[in-house]
């Protein structure tokens, strides 16, 4: 075995110093009856390097990657170009294999990282504070929800109906066993989010309104009105961004009034990966605020000769202190992808940002065009990103499937998303990235002109 | 050289890309467009790559020496897990592509799926869970839901005392009160108090096995037997399913649902502090209630994805809903099952008793000088637990860490478990070798010695780390949590203000 | 510009402390008339990471990758498995982006891995001494003729027929410039190597027999025979390895009687990459030869303190000193080749190596016994390692094209190798690892069967 | 930690990899069965790593901070360039597949020779030479090729005492008498003693330009019009060639020959000596001489690789015969062809631009405090040099270069060239930002302050290496260039004994 470096002698010598006739003895407190005397009967056994690459490669080549498409999914995780010294950094030993910096003087790395991720985070969604990262956008969404409560001690969510379902679904299933109320809209295919709906639902019971920005449309809310009408009642205005580059485009969140940010860092720096890890970014824009946060914390300090460091603080609101009255059971973070997402911000800086931003507008914008001129198409949104919502005037989920077929990856179908919902089967979500050239456009338009005619 | 903050090198109109300057002209934001600077700093890729690889350089990591965290299992992280990974059939796949273009990508999820449940002997496995702790919540809300729907509103879980702190915290978010259960005093639960404590108003009993002592549970099976008659159901923390993996199946055990960190069992890199994954697996009763999407092994044997699409044709239309917003971690699913098809059924057998003899080798190797409370309790499993009696009075477990440091190594789990007094929890895990053993607990003798001795000069190691001792308290007490610009000098432009309102 | 890390601000602050007025000027010595005036006409300007990386991996699918097809070419460059630790190490920064060690207080990493790798080779050939690393196998070859010449201060070399191709053409053309005699037999498809003809060349002018083990055509010559007639004529026996992992199943040529021995090292960490960068092996069974050998050594030392510590040494035969006096004009060794060789022997172990070398040898003795029961074609070998040569009755060169087509890169044949020689086309040289299946080996047995119908 | 030797921690019955154990019996090695120990120790994967890992971090590297060595042209090494290196269609590739199963590779390599061709204006450029001194060989070898197919034995070859050692040890190589060019007092060829040297006698001059006084040779075409005129050949050492890339063309100034280190101009890493890549681009007098395989612009504008297969076809016969045995540093072209198209012609411009703007603002930062012999001799190129004058008495270069050490830095090259006394050539390159070279400088006067005041702790830097002061006299007195086993203690079995007689 490649990876165990005892040997026989060893091993030998080993029982020796314990006084045990054999390894067995070792694990005599385990009761007979359940002790398996063999390796588990019809499973493999032990197989070289070779072989396992094999065999893997395999089965990643039985899947249709997105650079052999013409590509335009979206819907909460975006195909972005990472850098090559992105992977090069994260793959550096020291970062990949250490452990949670619980013992800071040899922790620095990655901890004066989290300290500068988590700057990079409050300063893109205009908030005071963030935290050193959650599991993935629908995760934290739900851990927000969960904060409004702590905060204005009220538990009723109000969710907008242009939020992403699977974040909508996240959150109903743990408020059914915190025995929250949530109250969610339903969408409607409409060019504008229904801002008037969802202000009318905030109550005096009300914890916190969720918001999508841009929403699962693609549809760009203005916040502020909202979050006028959710201060007033007393509750929180919780923004939810699936999509970072945006922000390189459009004024954050906390600038227009959010109290709680969170969303998917994943554009920046992570990749696809089929849906995980990914990276749940948390920040509020109230230094009050920060004691009855999720996560973990990373902050500045000094060392016993007065030279500046950082350490994880304010644990006392986690598990491994507080156990039943922490804010969160939140035990992990995304570490690797937070510092992923970090390098990558890095490297972009704010012009970079900027630029990335608007190369994906220009692009989606060019898309947009191309699509409504087709006959039978047309695009819903007055306002987008780099993601818009298409009808084309029959079930879209078939319509995608016929498309994969022939290598274009269409988009999302509202129906795949909103199984159960009315009169949203023949929408069809559409991302566009700087990833996307205007020949895959051409391809997308031209393949499903042919699947529509 | 100190290498300082991104945001005192960085310039915002500095970029370690090449894009094209936008444009300018109309646009579709709506009004929404960005006015004010972000404030981002930027580098230039030769910056970049230099600023991280200095920085990398003020950690510690398994690649660079022992790291004997207890509980934590930092073991080698194989790179062919790295490659595979990154292989693009699985880096570059949308969650939401059709299902047709990712067959091969269903299938690693379907193998590792079938590997978890034969290993542990359950039923079905919960795949979504993100980390240990998701896991953990996960499989309480399947209890819950089970209860739930046989209309039984039990309001009591019970978990020992020296469980793992997201124990009870995962109780009590799932909305159940949280109670204690004693432990005898060689280290396991005390059968006959848990006996008597169980009653129709116990949803469940949160067991550690191995448990935090680094002890089997030997009443394991009488304990779930027990449970079981109450009406309750058995959850299993399986962070140390590493010391019994292929050895014992906690199926035969009679748990009803238990997390594997992959990150420990299956080696999938810590990468400090995360991505963790947590996939849950459960048994029959609970196996209905599990959430989406979520992998069953049908009646022929074969093991299928079931999400919300195709749940009704599983059967599995109870799914208590849905933890998080796609599959899970995948990018954790491919580099588990490369590290368990390489080990094979054999191999991870042998993976469980060189982490068993290693830390049994540690424990007899140290217990002369330092004091083993439950050393006469039998062989330990994968971890050796110690605490601080016979220090001398001023030294505390604490010194004798930041002490190791010194001696080039990652110190030991401090103060955990709660029950032992200034506990140090080591954990070697199978794949140190020998030699690496014996030079740490030379070391680890040298600094215990100084301990008893009150070699006061521990109290302020590390002496040769990046830092001395840094200052928590004032951390806590003036929390600076994002960087901001010191006042500039006259005349000096400042970067941008920090964010928000 | 990514790379750049100036700014414009930067450049004339830079341009007011140097007091030139411009960038130009500080080119003022280059004649104005030979100053380019703007960027060269006709290049195409600076492109993205995305833009760049999308062009080299369209040029890079218009190959076939070996793990796409059944692969059986070998000739001197043959494709293993390489551990994707070995990968992982060689990308590590302060081994890639490290220099020449020319200042060991600060490369002992560097040093010592070259110390050990100096050390893994010399015990593999069997022998005293082996240097830090060469171009590749054919240029160490012609090195060794060379430091032949200077030993024994003659000028004529023998080479066996059976020497590659490729490198017999290197030596021979360094000695149309250095004016040494070249004998060179032509070569025979025997099932033995010619070793008497190959000694009635020897004669007292000679400074060395040139002999491959196993040779061009995968035969294992005893060179014990060999050496005891060039030693008795005053001459060395310079034996050429192309497979180091043979060596791990046959007697090392140092053990056999070879005075210096050279080869390709890129089977052991390196992989096939088209041709280089490879990794040329030097080692000499004679200590006294020493500072006759080219290239650069590393020995150990100990610094001020007293610490073992390892520096390039006996740098006084290389031509930062000697200049023109130098043993060779070489000045880069192949230092990451190197490494990747050495930590892949390290992983192998003697252990891993012998299995390594059987498990190759098993898998070719099926692939040879498959291939003899076909009709028209017979295995020339009665001795061979993980290569042998079989003959098919007709042109080889157009039956290799013709498997190509249908994804069987079947092996090397002799026409390519030897275009001018007569009696060879017919031959194909078929090399099997341990990389290649049995599936492979049935692939091409039956697509050969195909095509020779 | 110190890390021990791989011989000392590793044994022979240790392996990390999994592959199955010989099952014996007949074989076809022809009685050549090894039946000797080789004496090769192995280590498990998680040692490999550790050792690897731990002894990566005795090195510096670019990655870790500035690496000033004038000539050398340490720079950043983009990860785009190793991604793309590894694209299965580059890396798993054969040099001997059929043609048309490597299209591919072929266009990296005829695209790579297009950029090298039109950015000298040369004719064409012979691919293979594997690195800078095996270029320098190839570029002698074509002109002694063309001299000879024109029936001239001409014996001599010129050289500057400011030139590489490679220079004179290549002509000597290929035949040739070396013999010196003097140079002026302001760092230049001496034009006039040049034209009265050369001769019928006269085969080539060897001009390295800009030299290794870092300036650029103002005559230079008036030197090889000299040249040409008395039948002789002007051979370029192309070893600067990163500082005049895109700003002025060698094939203007009439060079016939000149090589191109990869590594150094266009990026591709230096790993710790190697390997490098020296493609030599040709004037039209030499260009039917260059090796096989070798690439030429053919009439139509395109270019194309021609092989002993299709000489005939491309009229190449004439070609001096072949260098290596395979195509070349393929690895180092991909990686050079992506740095070449990521900075563009307008990108490559800017780098020449950056590496001499970054030299001459070294210069000036320092020529108060350091002397600079040619610093009157107009601005620099891409590199300053200074000399000794000016030190105290007993401290040198050496001493000088090992204090940086412990400021962080890695010294400059010292001693080369060797027309100065105690030669220092720093080269920044343009991948340092503004702030490192600030950085440097006050790091660089510090040491230098120390050295003109005696400061006598110089003499034994550095203190805060891996390792003080090595002793390279002793190591070439008494040479140990392989491990060998201790003498085993009474009892202790040792590893095999080293191979060979």
């Amino acid at each position: 075995m490649r990876y165990l470096p005892l040997t026989d002698t060893d091993r030998s010598e080993m029982l020796a110093v314990i006084g045990a006739p054999d390894v067995d003895a070792l694990f005599a407190d385990v009761p007979e009856e359940a002790r398996l005397t063999g390796p588990i009967h019809g499973l493999p056994m032990h197989a070289s390097e070779m072989a396992v690459e094999k065999h893997m490669r395999k089965l990643s080549k039985k899947n249709l990657a997105a650079a052999d498409a013409a590509f335009f999914i979206g819907a909460g995780a975006y195909r972005h170009h990472v850098p090559a010294s992105v992977d090069h950094i994260i793959q550096r030993g020291e970062f990949l294999t250490a452990y949670t910096p619980y013992q800071p003087e040899i922790a620095q790395g990655t901890l004066q990282m989290l300290f500068e991720f988590q700057s990079q985070v409050a300063r893109l969604y205009g908030c005071h504070v963030a935290n050193a990262s959650m599991y993935d956008g629908s995760t934290a969404c739900w851990e927000a929800v969960a904060m409004a409560g702590r905060v204005t001690r009220k538990k009723r969510a109000v969710l907008s109906g242009a939020l992403h379902p699977h974040y909508a679904e996240v959150v109903k299933t743990m408020a059914k066993f915190t025995e929250d109320e949530i109250a969610h809209a339903k969408l409607a295919l409409q060019p504008q989010p229904d801002n008037d709906g969802l202000i009318s639902r905030i109550d005096d019971q009300t914890s916190c309104v969720v918001v999508q920005y841009p929403d699962i449309l693609g549809r760009l809310p203005d916040l502020r009105q909202i979050a006028d009408a959710a201060h007033e009642k007393g509750a929180l205005l919780i923004v939810v961004n699936t999509e970072p580059v945006a922000l390189g485009a459009i004024t954050s969140p906390g600038e227009l009034g959010a109290d709680i940010v969170v969303g998917e860092g994943q554009s920046i720096g992570v990749g696809l990966q089929f849906g995980g890890p990914y990276l749940g970014l948390f920040a509020v824009t109230n230094q009050k605020h920060v004691r009855q946060m999720p996560g973990r914390l990373c902050g500045e300090t000094v060392d016993a000769e007065g030279k500046r460091g950082f350490v994880l603080t304010l644990s006392t609101r986690e598990q491994h202190i507080r156990r039943e009255k922490a804010t969160s059971n939140i035990c992990t973070n995304s570490g690797l992808c937070a510092l992923a997402f970090s390098v990558h911000m890095t490297l972009l800086g704010e012009k970079g940002l900027r630029q990335l931003a608007m190369e994906n507008h220009r692009l989606a914008c060019i898309a947009a065009d191309r699509l409504a001129k087709m006959p039978g198409v047309s695009v819903l949104n007055e306002s987008f990103f780099n993601e818009f919502t298409i009808r084309i005037g029959r079930d879209a989920r078939e319509v995608v499937r016929t498309l994969a077929d022939k290598g274009v990856l269409a988009g999302v179908s509202l129906g795949r998303l909103f199984p159960d919902a009315d009169g949203l089967a023949d929408g069809l979500l559409v991302a566009v990235t700087e990833t996307t050239s205007e020949e895959d456009i051409e391809t997308l338009a031209s393949t499903l002109e042919e699947v529509l005619s | 050289l100190e290498e300082p903050l991104l945001f005192e090198i960085g310039q915002t109109d500095t970029t370690g890309v090449d894009l094209p300057e936008p444009a300018g002209g109309p646009n579709r934001l709506g009004g929404m467009d960005r006015s004010e600077a972000i404030g981002l700093p930027g580098l230039s890729e030769p910056e970049t790559v230099r600023h991280y690889t200095r920085l990398s350089r003020q950690n510690y990591g398994i690649d660079l020496g022992f790291f004997p965290l207890g509980s934590c299992t930092m073991k080698h992280n194989p790179r062919l897990n790295e490659k595979v990974a990154r292989m693009p059939g699985f880096a570059d796949v949308h969650p939401l592509q059709p299902v047709d273009t990712v067959r091969g990508a269903l299938e690693v999820v379907n193998e590792l799926a079938n590997w978890l449940i034969d290993l542990t002997g359950m039923h079905g496995v919960a795949m979504s869970p993100k980390a240990g702790a998701h896991g953990e919540l996960c499989g309480i809300l399947c209890i819950r839901a089970a209860l739930e729907a046989r209309g039984d509103a039990r309001k009591v879980v019970l978990v020992p005392e020296s469980a793992h702190g997201t124990n009870p915290a995962t109780a009590a978010f799932a909305g159940y009160e949280v109670e204690d259960i004693p432990a005898t005093s060689e280290g396991r639960v005390d059968l006959e108090a848990l006996k008597a404590r169980l009653g129709p108003d116990v949803a469940a009993v949160m067991i550690t096995n191995p448990n935090t002592c680094g002890l089997f549970e030997r009443d394991m099976k009488a304990i779930s037997d027990a449970v079981h008659a109450a009406g309750g159901f058995v959850y299993c923390d399986g962070a140390n399913f590493n010391a019994i993996v292929g050895k014992v199946r906690p199926g035969d055990l009679g748990v009803d649902a238990m997390h594997i960190n992959l990150h420990k069992t299956f080696s999938t890199p810590h990468g400090g502090g995360g991505p963790g994954s947590g996939p849950v697996v459960l048994s029959e009763a609970l196996a209905p209630f599990g959430p989406l999407p979520y992998v069953v092994r049908t009646d022929d044997g074969s093991v299928q994805l079931v999400e919300e699409e195709n749940a009704a044709e599983f059967r599995h239309t109870e799914a208590f809903g849905r933890m998080t917003a796609f599959h899970g971690q995948m990018g954790m699913f491919t580099r588990a099952l490369t590290y368990i098809l390489s080990h094979g059924a054999d191999g991870l057998k042998q993976v469980a008793e060189d982490a068993v003899l290693n830390a049994n080798y540690l424990l007899r190797s140290l217990d002369d000088l330092l004091d083993a409370p439950f050393g006469p309790s039998g062989p330990c499993m994968h971890e050796a637990l110690f605490s601080d009696e016979g220090f001398a009075q001023d030294i505390s477990t604490l010194d004798l860490a930041k002490g190791l440091i010194d001696e080039g190594y990652h110190p030991m789990t401090m103060y955990f478990p709660l029950v032992v007094h200034g506990a140090m929890l080591i954990e070697p895990t199978e794949t140190e070798s020998k030699a690496a053993l014996d030079q740490f607990v030379s070391a680890l003798r040298s600094v215990a010695e100084r301990a008893r001795a009150g070699d006061e000069s521990l109290k302020t190691a590390p002496h040769y780390a990046p830092r001395r001792r840094l200052d928590e308290t004032l951390a806590a007490r003036k929390p600076v949590l994002a960087y901001q610009e010191p006042v500039a000098p006259s005349g000096q432009p400042t970067m941008s203000e920090q964010g928000g309102r």
